[in-house]
């Protein structure tokens, strides 16, 4: 692998650009691995990284069914903050940004983490007292999270419009500083490159089809398009696709996949500094290095794989960003696109082992999976290592669903009044 | 007339003159050009820069695929508008244009430095850069990268345009008015189908408008055009220019975009600037037609380099010639019709290279007569010109090896690199393209929707074919709708056939890392990018596309995709298929956000709802809060009073005499029928067999998990007949969990469900005055405390109009809350303000009401619980009925960690001073020392500053906190640190006597 | 003016729920035969019965017709157990009429009204109400509008009349 | 937006007028206070989350107000068939059999 660096910009400026050989093989599966891990989106790609890097794991496969961080880690909106109720969720969140922030120099790749600071908007008294919430509860976890003014927000975010008179006014807002963007792609490719040099084989293109158990129990390997490959432990990272394989498991999950959209305008000059998210209008806004306006949308109300969404969605979504940004109205929509996420009744992801021996999982990460990814695969590959969850993911088993243990950032957030 | 306009030529009005103004400086176009068209009427190519390298481009196409001339138009305050397609926009008068991401001028720019940087910027760039030092990112890196990027600027003003949608039904959707979409269009309609034929452009006709030639049907292209168009008018056709089809969802849904008001130098009144349409068909024919590639070459982006055959719309459509000294080069016939065009319009073909070795004898003969010099099996290797070319390099091929060349001058160089089928919407259907070897291109296969791709976009070349195509595509679907259809293919004279080959980048002698020949020209993609992509492990086209950005800028890779494919698979040895083809993703061209929003804007975002009452409060100056879709009277301030002013006088005014409160937003249910009474206790978690008919009772409900979704005050007024309420934002949801239930869960039930939260009216009478207040207004009900004790709800007439009365109080107060038909709710609300007079009545808001009722420790649901609340969590308890069987939620509140210890408990919190208003959602903590993250216990839910009390009160869910009342815990704020004390949480009145009076 | 909309004067409105053999009596108490099929409607006089669900129907008649009814009903309830509600204050109709009627209602409703045939009626939506749309003539539609709704959907029928009147 | 036939109505219409409303047959049981807490989980939380074929239930919410049940397709969002609620779950329909 050659290493980036201005040395190696240079020489290859003046060498016409030959210098540059792959950045990860494209491998052919083997007999027989230590760890199988099923999806190379960020999540997977990670794990295989952290594995053979904090490890010492390196006779590890990370298998797709198609291109490599072609699925969700390449479809969203690449929002990355922290600042979450529950002190679970708070320090799930908050050890991903730890990790972002020294990402681009850990894997000698720049994935562009951009600390642009995230704005949640205010629309009504029961936002102020769910975010008063959050801030103090921020506050006290060590995460930063501040309450501005409208003014405040104004300043922060010029083309945000405080007018009382909308229909949705904005009466406050939750900064968080630390948290930002970062470029989708980069993440998936950096951590591939980094992952292939510690050995790690990267197969794209071939479906695993079901997940094989021995007589004990105990998981042997998976089934595969290009054949039966033999594995000691399996990671499942494969976000909607995780409930179909773990039937294969005969394990059934409390996950539902539901379509996603997002969408980008046409590139302009700067002219948004931040992110901004609202949940009361369903907004979810920043700007790309490109100039494009990035702009989540929401779920379909049925659930799907069709990675194809309706139009009145998008209709809804603009409608909201033109109510919180009327100078935007005249701006053009570019391009949008579908996901399939997966979402577990209590909206927080499941990361740990499951009752079958060498199994594990790391799904349910519905609309914010991306702001996760070096954390989760750190701790997944924590887990497959160890054969046990790291402190931090250990409240977010699969038995809570059993117990009611559970941990519903949304419950707490968004029942009107 | 400029040099460049051929008088007389073209669909323009050349009587009609119209000024426009460029980067300032003023033109003059005709009434029917593009902005392109009028400034290369005036000789001007130069219109934009490209992203990266900032290189001087113009126009390379004259339709809505034009990545070159991009540009900021504008008509006045908040009309302004980036990345306009100058090739699209039609001119109106005193239309403002100006050129995009350059500085200071077009003509100089500054960030043409990138271009210098050329050889040190490949494919990845930024992936591999900018880290070091680590903190140069933030600060220094990121800024000058993004003030690089994006082309123009974004508006800064509120757009005060109006935009419109409508639903639309049709029998056959016809999308792309070319030869094959108005021959379907004539055939299904001609069957008596409901038919709708859309076109993106000023008006219709698609190629025909560029080959007037032609001969359909004996007449001459544009007289069967117009002949045709009548008689898709007479027969009812809803024809629809300037219409774009942006993109194909389920089941046959397409939305279109139709721009009603650009093109008009000054819109009526109230016209919608575009109108989004969502049409639903049973059929869909997609007609539209194909895409011209260009060539990749070394200089192929400079101004003056053009589609060939946009030069021929140009010069038919707008009589326009692109230059006078023409080079064209081509891997297809088409550009040989357009060369043969410009020649007898008077335009010098200098030269006309082929790439391939044997063109058809037939275009070479045709060529000769002309005197056009056509080298056969000839590569373009390199031009010269900086803002406009000035020569094009020509280089013999032999067995893929470049010979020696030689310069030919030339003001425009025309190329072809054959065409793409423009499947764009079939993709969006999930449609599969299949690759055809012949074509070397993509055609539509199989898709789920009941769509028909007709005409070029199914690889057909030559106006036969494509007429005969779509006459075919209109019969089919008639009759998959069963109706008898008799096609009719037209026949056609002096036919343009023709095919070609496609290519890679042209075989060159120039160092593959110099040239700069590109593939995507606003993105400044070359195929030197491409294929160092593939070279660093990009090996899938996905990859490709976004490592290089190919395909990604505004034309949506319409132009270079397939190039990009074709290079991509050339150098991992693969076979096109094999490398596969980016997904197209709606919209077909980009549309506007005020388009999709259409009415729902300002005050139209959402709707607002109001009650009878909210008219009465906005007279009497109260301040609002929305309330789920409601609007609600927050509080009525005095001249001179702020919030918490107002809010102690009216919770005084109250608990002395009597007040006046607006609770007609809270939802009402009517549960009628023989089982209702067994329906209420298996949804509710109290029992209400017991309840007798006249009384009322707290209503408690659970979610399936045990968590607190709703309460209310639930009346009995026969054995058969329960009203019940439910909170303000609870009314839907409620409704809807009852009706979930109802219909499939117990269906053996005998009863039935009404929504009569907007029959009724309530105002809601609190304070030991009330009864005085409301009795000499009572008829047909004795309301003393005896006959009429608290809980009870009755039908009788109140001011003369009949009503539901109850007696409850969510205050601790003596109250009633009175029910009238809606109408009579402002009368009703009147009437009390003055009976009330002698005794002060004061109207109150919401915010009066919350802590009114937090003095009692009644909780509000989603405040005091916030969907992860049981009823012993919340001291409720006493509401569920031990002894029934089951209710909805029951079995959950067994479940492990429910009854585990630790649980979060609602108390009241006092703090020790009691002029400190602890902030709702604080948190709390037992030790105030510890250091972060700190250990919380639990946080506050309600807080007030309670005017009959004299001090702040507050609630919280604590940890175990029914079980620690008394002790002390801390709430840690920004500057200091509260300490509070675990109390009950009825702070006034705990043992009711008020009630009772 | 090619439409136009007017708001109409109250009337008494019931939501009749009603099923099985049920149906049949309560039908004979109105002095009407109850449409068995969603969108129908049969009138006796100026008593109107529209039916909206399987076991739903909504009747309109005059407002000094409403203690009569209730009355009728209430006395075979022990036969037929019903569930007779009065809606006469929750929702405002307005009436949408004039060549255009339709085009107007297409700005809001989803439906292929050319598929809601004169003297039917249907629950549908109007953006974001829910809304009891009668087709009274080919020109001619009712729209039951629950009341506090009428704020949204009468401002934007408006400026779907005045885009009409731009011709545009 | 799809179209959705409605069994009640008998009129195949537009999504707008739907409320999707989870999968289909999945029955409260008859006494849940003799559950388990698994089995009670599984009534709660667990769901088949078909890649394919998709029993669900949609209720006519802004129409007749019925909630009926569905097969679809998830992976192409096509309805192969609607039903009324109560009527046992039945076979895949044949491909012609779809709408």
């Amino acid at each position: 692998m050659t290493r980036f660096s201005a040395m190696s910009l240079l020489k290859n400026a003046l060498t016409g650009q030959k210098g540059w050989g792959e950045q990860w093989p494209d491998s052919q599966p083997r007999a027989e691995y230590d760890v199988v891990i099923v999806g190379a989106g960020g999540h997977g790609l990670g794990a295989a990284y952290y594995l053979a890097k904090e490890h010492g794991i390196t006779n590890v496969a990370v298998i797709d069914k198609g291109w490599l961080g072609g699925g969700n880690t390449g479809r969203n909106t690449t929002i990355i903050r922290s600042n979450y109720l529950y002190d679970e969720s708070a320090r799930l969140y908050d050890h991903a940004v730890d990790l972002w922030e020294g990402l681009s120099q850990e894997l000698n790749y720049n994935v562009m983490f951009s600390r642009r600071g995230v704005m949640m908007l205010a629309h009504n008294v029961h936002d102020i007292h769910s975010f008063q919430r959050h801030i103090h509860a921020n506050r006290l976890n060590g995460v930063d999270n501040a309450w501005l003014t409208p003014g405040e927000a104004k300043v922060f975010c010029p083309p945000l419009n405080i007018s009382p008179k909308a229909r949705y006014p904005v009466l406050g807002a939750a900064l968080q500083m630390r948290a930002g963007t970062a470029r989708h792609d980069a993440v998936a490719w950096g951590y591939a490159r980094a992952a292939a040099a510690r050995g790690v084989d990267i197969i794209q293109n071939c479906p695993v089809t079901a997940i094989r158990r021995g007589a004990d129990g105990a998981v042997e390997g998976v089934e595969t398009a290009r054949g039966f490959i033999r594995a000691k432990k399996v990671a499942v990272s494969a976000a909607g696709h995780t409930s179909v394989l773990m039937d294969s498991a005969g394990i059934r999950m409390p996950l539902e996949s539901y379509p996603l959209q997002a969408l980008v305008s046409e590139p302009v000059k700067p002219c948004f500094p931040c992110v901004v998210m609202s949940n009361t209008v369903h907004a979810y806004i920043s700007q790309s290095d490109k100039g494009e306006l990035v702009i989540g949308s929401g779920t379909d109300q049925y659930t799907s794989y069709s990675q194809r969404g309706g139009l009145p969605l998008i209709e809804h979504t603009l409608a909201a960003i033109c109510e919180v940004f009327p100078i935007f109205n005249r701006m053009r929509m570019l391009r949008k696109w579908g996901g399939i996420v997966d979402v577990t009744p209590d909206r927080s992801p499941i990361l740990g082992k499951l009752p079958v021996k060498g199994l594990y999982v790391n799904c349910g990460w519905g609309t914010g999976g991306f702001k996760a990814t070096p954390g989760a695969g750190h701790l997944l590959a924590w887990t497959v290592a160890k054969d046990a969850p790291h402190p931090i993911n250990a409240p977010f088993t699969l038995e809570r669903f059993t117990t009611g243990r559970l941990i519903d950032e949304a419950a707490a957030a968004a029942v009107a009044h | 007339m400029s040099r460049y306009r051929i008088p007389g030529k073209g669909r323009v009005d050349h009587a009609a003159p119209v000024r426009f103004s460029f980067d300032g400086r003023s033109y003059t176009g005709l009434r029917g050009d593009t902005v392109a068209s009028a400034l290369l009427a005036n000789g001007v190519h130069l219109m934009g820069r490209s992203f990266k390298y900032h290189r001087p481009r113009g126009a390379v196409t004259a339709g809505s695929e034009e990545p070159n001339a991009l540009i900021g138009t504008s008509r006045g305050k908040g009309r302004f508008e980036p990345n306009t397609r100058a090739t699209m926009q039609e001119l109106r008068a005193g239309l403002v244009a100006e050129s995009q991401n350059k500085w200071p001028g077009l003509g100089f720019d500054l960030g043409a430095v990138n271009d210098l940087a050329y050889p040190l910027f490949s494919a990845g760039f930024y992936y591999k850069t900018f880290m070091w030092p680590r903190a140069f990112w933030d600060r220094v890196y990121e800024p000058v990268i993004r003030a690089a990027a994006g082309l123009g600027r974004a508006p800064s003003e509120p757009d005060p345009d109006r935009y419109a949608s409508r639903y639309l039904h049709a029998d056959l959707l016809v999308v792309g008015a070319g030869p094959a979409g108005l021959a379907a269009a004539r055939a299904a309609a001609r069957a008596g189908l409901r038919v709708t034929l859309v076109d993106e452009h000023a008006e219709m006709g698609g190629a025909l408008l560029s080959d007037p030639g032609v001969v359909i049907e004996g007449r001459p292209a544009w007289d069967w055009l117009a002949a045709t168009l009548d008689e898709l008018r007479a027969l009812g056709v809803r024809l629809m220019c300037r219409t774009t089809a942006i993109g194909y969802y389920h089941q046959n849904m397409i939305g279109l975009c139709e721009r009603v008001t650009d093109h008009l130098d000054s819109p009526p009144e109230n016209a919608p600037r575009e109108r989004l349409w969502r049409v639903r068909a049973a059929r869909v024919v997609l007609a539209q037609g194909a895409i011209e590639k260009p060539l990749v070459f070394d200089g192929n982006d400079r101004p003056g380099v053009m589609l060939a055959g946009a030069a021929q719309t140009y010069l038919h459509r707008f009589g326009v010639l692109v230059g006078r000294r023409a080079a064209v080069v081509t891997a297809h016939d088409s550009a040989y019709f357009a060369a043969f065009d410009l020649a007898d319009a008077g335009v010098r073909i200098a030269v006309l290279v082929d790439t391939r070795d044997a063109p058809p004898a037939a275009l070479l003969d045709q060529a000769r007569r002309r005197g056009i010099e056509v080298l056969a099996g000839h590569s373009v290797t390199a031009t010269t010109g900086r803002l406009r070319i000035r020569s094009v390099r020509v280089n013999r091929v032999r067995d893929g090896q470049v010979a020696g060349g030689r310069a030919i001058a030339c003001d425009c160089l025309l190329m072809s690199g054959g065409w793409t089928p423009s499947l764009h919407l079939f993709s969006h259907t999930k449609g599969s393209l299949i690759w055809d070897e012949a074509a070397q291109t993509y055609l539509p296969g199989e898709t789920i929707e009941d769509c028909h791709v007709a005409g070029a976009g199914k690889g057909l070349w030559g106006y036969g074919a494509v007429l005969a195509d779509g006459d075919a595509a209109g019969v089919a679907a008639a009759s998959a709708l069963g109706r008898a259809a008799a096609g009719a293919a037209p026949a056609v004279a002096h036919d343009r056939t023709g095919s070609g080959e496609a290519l890679r980048e042209l075989p060159s002698d120039l160092a593959p890392s110099l040239a700069r020949a590109f593939v995507d020209f606003q993105n400044d993609v070359t195929a030197k990018d491409i294929r160092l992509a593939v070279r660093e492990g990009m090996k899938s086209i996905e990859h490709v596309k976004r490592y290089t950005t190919t395909g990604m800028a505004t034309d949506q890779g319409k132009l270079s995709n397939i190039n990009g494919l074709m290079i991509a698979a050339d150098t991992l040895g693969k076979a096109p298929p094999q490398v596969g083809l980016t997904t197209f993703r709606p919209p077909y061209t980009p549309t506007t956000f005020g388009a999709l929003a259409g009415y729902h804007r300002g005050s139209h975002f959402e709707l607002t709802r109001k009650t009878p009452i909210d008219p009465w409060a906005e007279e009497h100056g109260a301040v609002f809060e929305p309330v789920a879709q409601w609007r609600r009277a927050w509080y009525f301030p005095r001249p001179g009073e702020d919030m918490e002013a107002a809010v102690a006088r009216e919770c005084l005014a109250t608990r002395a005499s009597v007040g006046i409160f607006d609770a007609s937003t809270l939802g009402k249910i009517e549960v009628a029928g023989p089982d209702a009474v067994e329906f209420m206790n298996r949804m509710y978690t109290n029992p209400w067999t017991k309840l007798a008919p006249g009384r009322t009772r707290y209503g408690l409900l659970l979610g399936e998990d045990g968590f607190i979704r709703d309460d209310g005050v639930i009346g009995r007024l026969a054995d058969d007949l329960f009203h019940v309420t439910t909170t303000t934002g609870g009314a839907a949801r409620v409704l809807t969990m009852m009706e979930d239930y109802l219909q499939t869960e117990w269906p053996d039930l005998r009863v039935w469900l009404t929504s009569t939260t907007e029959h009724w009216a309530v105002a809601a009478l609190n304070g030991p005055n009330a009864r005085k207040v409301l009795e000499p207004l009572v008829e047909g009900l004795d309301i003393s405390a005896d006959a009429f004790p608290h809980m009870s709800v009755a039908e009788c007439r109140v001011a003369g109009i009949p009503a539901r009365l109850f007696r409850l109080s969510f205050t601790g107060e003596l109250g009633f809350e009175i029910n009238v038909p809606a109408r009579h709710g402002a009368d009703l609300w009147r009437a009390l303000m003055a009976a009330g007079a002698p005794f002060d009545i004061c109207p109150y808001g919401t915010e009066t009401m919350h802590v009114l009722r937090a003095e009692k420790g009644f909780i509000i649901v989603g405040q005091d619980t916030d969907g992860t609340v049981t009823p012993e969590d919340a001291g409720l308890g006493w509401a569920i009925g031990k002894a029934k069987p089951d209710f909805v939620g029951k079995r959950s509140l067994s479940r492990p960690d429910m009854v585990a210890p630790g649980r979060k408990q609602l108390v009241g919190l006092l703090t020790e001073e009691d002029d400190v208003r602890l902030e709702e959602g604080a948190q709390i903590v037992d030790d105030p020392d510890q250091p972060l993250p700190m250990r919380m216990v639990g946080h506050v839910t309600s807080s007030y500053r309670s005017a009959t009390l004299g001090r702040s009160i507050a609630m919280a869910l604590i940890e175990n906190g029914h079980s620690r009342i008394g002790e002390v815990v801390h709430v840690p704020m920004p500057g200091r640190t509260h300490r509070a004390r675990i109390t009950g949480t009825a702070f006034y009145d705990p043992d009711g006597a008020r009630l009772k009076l | 003016m090619q439409v136009t909309v007017e708001e109409l004067a109250p009337v008494a409105r019931f939501s009749l729920r009603v099923r099985d053999k049920g149906v049949a009596a309560v039908g004979k108490a109105l002095g009407l035969t109850l449409p068995g099929r969603i969108g129908e409607r049969a009138d006796r006089g100026d008593l109107t019965a529209l039916c909206l669900g399987p076991d739903e129907w909504v009747l309109t008649a005059p407002e000094d017709a409403r203690d009569r009814i209730a009355a009728d009903l209430a006395a075979i309830y022990a036969r037929a157990p019903h569930s007779l509600t009065d809606i006469s204050d929750r929702e405002i109709s307005l009436r949408i009429a004039g060549p255009a009627a339709a085009t107007l209602l297409s700005i809001g409703c989803p439906r292929d009204l050319d598929r809601l045939e004169p003297g039917r009626g249907v629950r549908t939506l109007f953006d974001s109400a829910t809304v009891v749309l009668w087709r009274d003539g080919p020109e001619a539609f009712r729209m039951d509008v629950w009341r506090s709704f009428v704020p949204h959907v009468r401002p934007l029928l408006e400026i779907g009349q005045e885009e009409l009147a731009a011709g545009l | 937006m799809l179209l959705i036939h409605c069994p009640y109505c008998d009129e195949t219409l537009p999504e707008a007028e739907f409320a999707y409303a989870g999968e289909a047959h999945i029955a409260r049981p008859a006494d849940p206070m003799a559950t388990s807490d698994e089995e009670w989980r599984d009534f709660l939380f667990i769901r088949t989350n078909a890649k394919g074929p998709h029993y669900e239930r949609w209720r006519h919410v802004h129409g007749c107000g019925r909630f009926f049940n569905a097969i679809r397709d998830t992976v192409s969002d096509r309805f192969l068939m609607t039903y009324k609620a109560g009527e046992a779950r039945p076979a895949l329909p044949a491909k012609e059999g779809a709408e």
